[in-house]
């Protein structure tokens, strides 16, 4: 009685408060990690576009990236060095003219110093021609100085129907004619015939002479040479795109499904801050009414009020959330609110102790006998005083909140239209990314994870050590 | 109050509690349960027709085959008494009865060990197992927690202490499962020390399937040590820290009692009612977390089969675990408060 | 013969506010006599106590001073050889709150039987004999060994934790604010208890109130305490019948009488000072009416008045 | 206009009865379990107050005395209705506090005031020193405008001195002492200018240095405005320096009651008796002998109160009668009441 009478006086002020609350080392960290959270959920709100999370769950959208690919870094840390996965967009552009006939040089120079060889390249181009259809010729230069055309092709007629027609051209390693043209090469350099049946091209066009199984990568720079030929004068080359398949992509590497995780990791903290705070919020308000409600008025609405909340602290929440989830949906706003139907019940049991604590102190009574309405006792007299609790409550239920989440997530039940964390670990489990060892598909989430709730553990516990005399040292 | 009367009325409180749960369970599930009923019902009964050719030589007109079926349907439906709502009485008083019974009734899809249907088996062949896992796991923590933490309470402010309590909070944050993930990368993957997967792969009427099952054990155990006992060390130390401010303790310490004794004597008996409800608590809480942690490790308790009828909705078979955790947990709070009363002399609740 | 001579004792609280001299400076000498030590809330009454036993609860430390029992400095023994041969085996204490002062998981006889199992090594039955003289003699019927602290009344409860202090047969007890939270005829009768004590069995105590009077019931000698420090001590006769300080004279003439004649009551103005931050000087100057400038800037001498001790300005030279 | 004409009028009218407390009773059931319900226990009283009289006068100080758990408080509680009784009625100034609704109650509760045990726990700690003086004249609606309200709330801090008030009226309580705490304690509940202030045990949590000052302060204000008190102790030091008229309770029943002098001087009931011989006093020859202690044990719990007299089981002049019947409350001297078999033959 004495302690949360202490407890409130020293809380008058929000300086009060926070000189007390800054001597917690663990309270400034956990301040730090927030701001940096936020930090991270601001830049991948303002970096990524919204159309990349949007497309998270379509695996279209994903084709250009790697498979199951390592993140970067990997190669300070290892002794053979992996290609990383390149997506080049910006070549060298010529264009050079001779009467009707226009070429367009795209020219990518890359340096390909790694160990291992390349998964593919693909050529993507947008060319936009109303002629005859242009010609278009790939080759390579590699760094021994051998040229290797890989493809002379004609693009298909423009339709009759249109006045220009915008073509969008792949190529891929694996075509058939880059196969034949490879298998030329290589069976002039080693003198005997190969079937292209038994060809991967990038094992021959990056592979150190002489050209036998056992053949190391050949480093230097490479150089593919698109060239195409127009026959109108406005024909253009719009844009082109070369991706040399690798083994490692980015700072955190892909998934299997080849999506980014760095996108999945950077839109899953606003997603989870989303859904830690606002569950938080909701549960600690919905709580703390609830309780000031039951504990203010007592008797038998009092009874009555607790009954309610024992049942629902004996309903196995996880279960519940499950068949929640399935018989009502998975929207986002849904699981904050199945979050928060499970989360409120303990901060009324909290909260109703500390109204009948506060009950019983002589302030309550001396303003109800000076002719308060209850009403008024409950919103400025007992309220004020729950709010520290509150902020700390809220604070620490973040980190259940989230972990929650992410365990429906797991089971797949998080919202469909979101990229979360839980769900990235969900696909993991799904394609046996642990007993596979793909590491860089489960770490990082559940780091996120941990960290987001660390902050707020953090935060709470510096706030509740200010707000529970008992635990403080003096 | 006396604590014989102190039990009745929390019996009668625990019963209380059951019904309600069950009840906000169908609530819930019933409209769902009721459409995939009927529609079941429809197509069994539409090829049991279309099976029969005597039947369909009766019929010339398509019409009248369609009307037969459709009466034949009805029929059905009302003999289950699908036609009144979930919440009818009379439905809602089968259920109940049926749950009281223990009869669980038939399984949709899913099917026991031994090819059995009734949800009972299903369930009683499952729940051991999460019982072996996650009892053990929960002892052992308590064990460890409960040593650990009298020990750093007793230190309170000191290294071993502060490190201690940041395992413990740091511990927490991270999911379960998703430790179970790094584990089997570590001791499945990397090391190879344990199988990946927790289910044995031999039969379970193989003489040898409960040592295969043991050794499948341990990773999952290893990992729900590794992240629970932490947190059951804070929380031992927090209620130790708070018994050892009280006066009788520096009382003690006065009149010549040990220190160990005044540990585990004086100050681990106070701090023993929480504890006690805690471990209570705990070890019937961990069924219910069961389910994301057995689909992790792939271990045949009731979690995972909670987490398969949830997949092809199998409706009763999710009532029926519901309604299985539910008395557990509530049969482990009665536990709890009888253990209360043996050690808080002062239990006297009005 | 029981000669207990505490000098320079200074115990201070290393807060994370600052350094709360709870106890500064404080030297008396008792002498097979029992003493009073009067002083307002949070004036290191209790703090006082719990270093004669050494038991000051960290971040409190003794910082100097000695406390000579016997001849034996207890502040320089070890902690093993204090705990064998003089906690609770010399000097014992009664806390505050009885309340608070048992275990509440263990019935009462288990709690009293404790110094008796570790300190002689009695076993648990023997110890429980000797228990139940011990209750007697408090006036409690023997059969409350079994008993749990909540079965018992305030006062009953009283009388375990006095049994508990006298179980060893002490020579010196600490009694701290023993009546609180007691009813007025509740009071009386332990009052009474300690009085018999008292004569009978030839034990010192030290009593620690803010109650003047209760003090006068007990006490032999009697010490004021205000602000962490000693302001005045001598015999009772001369402490209530011609007191020299001006704090004491105004505690005494604050007390309201229920015999006698009516007298107007007076109040000392303002309240006890801050012991992380006491005022310079005379910790009393600013509360009081007879303040000479000296007091504001050194703290007075102690000065020798008869069988008194003052320390106060106005009877030093 | 009204609230400030009333402290005329009680001042012209000193001696008239201001509250009447006739045959006053509550006892609380306890709480029974689900389960006794079922087994039909009968249901148990704690007799918290049963059937008490008195009257309080104008401008007196009254004095409701005795142990911890004999019903004072409870005696309090009902006069200012902050509990209902089961029988009885409590008029105050002519009307029947018991069957007052709405408005009617809330002028009650603006005529007639308290003051708590507990310095600490009586005022908002998260208000100021004006937000709290400030309060009652909210609720209250008293005055229009900022200004008038400021000025009743300075008028309030000066008469309990605490002053200067720019440096008292932005505290919080936690910045203040005991004494001064409960000094604001008194201006908040002088605020509404009250005819009645219920003072439970104003004094008894504070220094002794300090105690004389409130009693002080209630005195005077007495003077002034022609306040009454009903002061509630455990005390009977303190009850017989403030107090006028003074009732002794003991388990639920006033066992004596009359002039505070003469109960304190000549006190007839034995239980009286035994709480004044218990009164300690600073007089360092009480150390040679033991007090006297007329009556044994502790008080029984409220719940199991003996038949008959219910001092019968610790009395030591216990007759068989006094097992069997109940004492009547009768004038023993010319405004002396008592309530013992010992005087009534």
């Amino acid at each position: 009685m004495g302690e949360i009478y202490n407890l409130i006086g020293l809380l008058s002020s929000f300086k009060a408060f926070w000189d007390e609350y800054k001597r917690y080392k663990i309270g400034i960290l956990g301040i730090f990690l927030l701001i940096i959270l936020i930090i991270i959920s601001i830049s991948a709100v303002i970096l990524i576009p919204i159309d990349t999370f949007k497309q998270w769950h379509n695996p279209a959208y994903w084709t250009r990236y790697p498979k199951a690919a390592l993140p970067s870094w990997i190669n300070y840390f290892t002794n053979t060095k992996l290609p990383e996965h390149l997506i080049l967009k910006e070549p060298l552009v010529m264009k050079s003219e001779s009467g009707v006939i226009q070429i367009f040089n795209h020219i990518y120079t890359i340096q390909f110093n790694y160990d291992t060889f390349p998964d593919d390249f693909i050529f993507n181009y947008l060319i936009k021609y109303k002629g005859s259809p242009p010609l278009f010729e790939l080759s390579i230069i590699r760094p021994d100085g051998d040229r290797l055309l890989l493809i002379i092709t004609t693009l298909p007629p423009k339709p009759f129907n249109l006045e220009a027609y915008t073509f969008n051209g792949s190529i891929y390693s694996t075509d058939r004619v880059i196969r034949s043209n490879v298998a030329h090469y290589l069976s002039e350099r080693i003198g005997e015939s190969i079937s292209i049946m038994d060809i991967a091209p990038q094992f021959v066009i990056f592979s150190e002479k002489p050209f036998k199984l056992d053949s190391k990568v050949l480093k230097g720079t490479y150089t593919f040479n698109a060239t195409f030929y127009t026959f109108d004068k406005d024909d253009q080359l719009l844009t082109s795109e070369l991706i040399i398949g690798g083994k490692v992509f980015g700072i955190l590497g892909t998934d299997e499904l080849r999506r980014d995780l760095l996108i999945g990791i950077l839109w899953g903290t606003p997603v989870a801050l989303f859904i830690g705070l606002s569950v938080a919020t909701l549960a600690v308000f919905v709580g703390i009414v609830y309780g000031i409600v039951s504990g203010y008025y007592g008797k038998r609405l009092d009874e009555i009020m607790m009954r309610i909340n024992d049942i629902i602290y004996s309903l196995p929440a996880l279960p519940f959330l499950i068949i929640l989830a399935i018989s009502f949906g998975r929207n986002i706003l849904l699981v904050v609110l199945y979050l928060t139907v499970f989360g409120w019940v303990g901060i009324a049991k909290v909260a109703r102790s500390m109204a009948l604590q506060i009950k019983t102190l002589a302030y309550i009574e001396a303003i109800e006998l000076i002719g308060a309405s209850k009403w008024r006792v409950m919103l400025k007299h007992i309220m004020p005083q729950i709010t520290p609790y509150a902020l700390a409550s809220i604070a620490l239920s973040v980190p259940s909140a989230i972990l929650a989440e992410a365990g429906l997530s797991f089971l797949g039940l998080g919202d469909p239209t979101l990229p979360t964390w839980g769900q990235i670990l969900h696909d993991a489990q799904l394609y046996g990314a642990a007993a596979r060892g793909l590491w860089w598909w489960i770490i990082p989430p559940g780091v996120m994870i941990a960290i987001t709730g660390l902050t707020f553990v953090f935060i709470g516990i510096a706030m509740d050590t200010v707000l529970n005399p008992r635990m403080r040292k003096i | 109050m006396g604590v014989s009367k102190f039990l009745i009325s929390r019996a009668l409180n625990m019963v209380l509690v059951l019904f309600a749960t069950i009840f906000i369970t169908i609530a819930i599930v019933g409209p769902t349960m009721d459409t995939i009923l009927k529609r079941s019902i429809e197509i069994e009964v539409k090829a049991s027709i279309l099976q029969s050719k005597e039947v369909m030589i009766a019929f010339k007109d398509p019409k009248d085959l369609e009307n037969y079926i459709q009466l034949q349907v009805r029929n059905a439906i009302e003999s289950l008494g699908l036609n009144e709502p979930w919440y009818s009485p009379r439905r809602l008083w089968t259920v109940i009865w049926k749950l009281i019974t223990l009869d669980l009734g038939q399984s949709y899809y899913l099917r026991s060990y031994s090819g059995s249907g009734n949800v009972r088996e299903i369930i009683l062949e499952a729940l051991p197992r999460t019982i072996l896992l996650f009892t053990t796991a929960t002892i052992l923590n308590s064990i460890i927690g409960i040593l650990l933490g009298v020990i750093i309470a007793r230190k309170s402010g000191s290294i071993i202490d502060k490190f201690a309590s940041t395992f413990a909070v740091v511990s927490n944050s991270f999911p379960l499962w998703w430790v179970g993930m790094i584990m089997i990368i570590i001791f499945a993957y990397t090391f190879k020390l344990f199988p990946a997967r927790a289910t044995p792969l031999i039969p379970p009427s193989d003489p040898n399937y409960p040592l295969a099952l043991i050794h499948h054990m341990i990773l999952p155990l290893i990992t729900l040590i590794l992240i629970g006992f932490g947190g059951w060390t804070y929380v031992v130390r927090n209620i130790m820290i708070g018994v050892l401010q009280e006066d009788y303790i520096t009382v003690a310490v006065a009149k010549g009692t040990p220190e160990r004794k005044i540990l585990y004597g004086h100050a681990l008996r106070s701090a023993a009612p929480p504890i006690i409800t805690m471990i209570a608590l705990s070890s019937s809480g961990s069924l219910g977390g069961a389910i994301i942690t057995e689909a992790v490790f792939d271990w045949p308790g009731i979690g995972r089969l909670y987490w398969n009828a949830v997949s092809v909705l199998d409706i009763p078979v999710i009532i029926g675990l519901t309604y299985i955790t539910t008395i557990v947990f509530l049969i482990s709070v009665f536990i709890a408060d009888i253990l209360y009363s043996v050690f808080d002399p002062r239990v006297k609740v009005g | 013969m029981v000669d207990l001579k505490v000098e320079n004792l200074t115990t201070y609280f290393f807060t994370r506010r600052g350094v709360v001299k709870a106890v500064d400076n404080v030297s008396f000498n008792l002498k097979d006599e029992s003493w009073g030590i009067a002083g307002e809330s949070g004036c290191g009454k209790t703090t006082l106590g719990l270093s004669l036993l050494r038991l000051i609860p960290p971040p409190g430390r003794i910082v100097k001073g000695s406390i000579i029992l016997g001849g034996e400095d207890l502040l320089a023994m070890d902690e093993q050889t204090f705990k064998n041969k003089i906690r609770w085996r010399k000097i014992s204490m009664i806390f505050q709150s009885a309340m608070n002062a048992l275990n509440p998981v263990y019935p009462i006889g288990y709690q009293l039987a404790e110094p008796l199992i570790y300190h002689y090594g009695f076993s648990k039955n023997e110890a429980l004999n000797l228990v139940k003289d011990a209750l007697k003699e408090v006036k409690l019927n023997p059969s409350l060994i079994y008993r749990y602290p909540h079965e018992l009344s305030g006062g009953m409860k009283q009388r375990v934790v006095i049994a508990m202090a006298l179980i060893l047969k002490p020579e010196i007890v600490i009694a701290d604010e023993p009546t609180t939270a007691l009813d007025l005829i509740v009071q009386s009768q332990i009052i009474n208890l300690i009085k018999r004590l008292k004569w009978e069995s030839k034990i010192s105590f030290i009593l620690m109130t803010h109650d003047l009077s209760m003090i006068s019931e007990i006490a032999d000698k009697v010490a004021i305490m205000y602000a962490g420090k000693l302001v005045e001590l001598g015999p009772s006769e001369q402490l209530y019948n011609d007191p020299k300080h001006p704090y004491t004279q105004s505690l005494l003439a604050a007390i309201p009488r229920l015999r006698g004649e009516k007298k107007k009551l007076i109040f000392i103005p303002g309240s006890p000072p801050d012991l992380i931050d006491p005022p310079l000087g005379c910790r009393f100057h600013p509360r009081c009416t007879h303040a000479l400038p000296i007091c504001k800037e050194k703290e007075p001498p102690i000065t020798h008045l008869n069988d008194a001790m003052v320390s106060c300005w106005l009877y030093s030279e | 206009m009204l609230w400030y004409l009333a402290g005329c009028i009680v001042s012209n009218s000193l001696g008239s009865i201001l509250l009447s407390v006739k045959g006053l009773r509550k006892w609380f059931p306890i709480r029974r379990g689900f389960l006794d319900f079922i087994t039909m226990q009968p249901i148990r009283y704690i007799k918290a107050v049963d059937k008490i009289d008195f009257n309080i006068k104008k401008g007196e100080v009254f004095v409701l005395a005795g142990e911890s758990g004999c019903g004072k408080t409870t005696t309090a509680r009902l006069i200012l209705r902050s509990i209902e009784p089961d029988e009885g009625s409590v008029i105050f100034n002519g009307m029947n506090v018991c069957n007052l609704r709405g408005e009617e109650l809330k002028r009650f509760r603006r005529l007639v005031q308290t003051v708590f045990q507990d310095p600490y726990s009586s005022l908002n700690p998260r208000l100021s020193v004006f937000d709290i003086l400030l309060e009652p004249l909210i609720i209250h609606n008293i005055r229009e405008t900022n200004s008038e309200r400021k000025e009743i709330v300075y008028k309030a801090m000066e008469e309990v001195k605490l002053t200067p008030i720019e440096n008292f009226e932005h505290r919080y309580p936690h910045m203040l002492s005991g004494g001064q705490r409960q000094r604001l304690a008194i201006a908040r509940s002088l605020i509404l200018k009250p005819k009645l202030i219920i003072a439970d045990e104003p004094v008894s949590m504070l220094d002794l240095s300090i105690r004389a000052e409130i009693l002080d302060l209630m005195i005077s204000l007495r003077d002034k405005y022609g306040i009454t008190y009903l002061y509630i102790t455990h005390d009977l030091s303190t009850a017989r320096y403030i107090g006028d008229t003074i009732a002794i309770m003991y388990l639920g029943k006033i066992v004596e009651m009359g002039i505070c002098e003469e109960v304190l001087s000549n006190p007839l009931h034995p239980y009286t008796q035994a709480l004044i011989d218990a009164v300690l006093e600073p007089n360092p020859n009480n150390r040679f002998k033991e007090k006297k202690v007329r009556i044994i044990g502790e008080i029984p719990s409220p719940i199991d109160i003996p038949n008959g007299c219910r001092l019968n089981p610790r009395c030591p002049y216990v007759m068989e009668k006094c097992k069997l019947i109940e004492p009547p409350f009768i004038e023993f001297k010319p405004s002396h009441y008592v309530a013992c078999h010992l005087l009534i033959d």
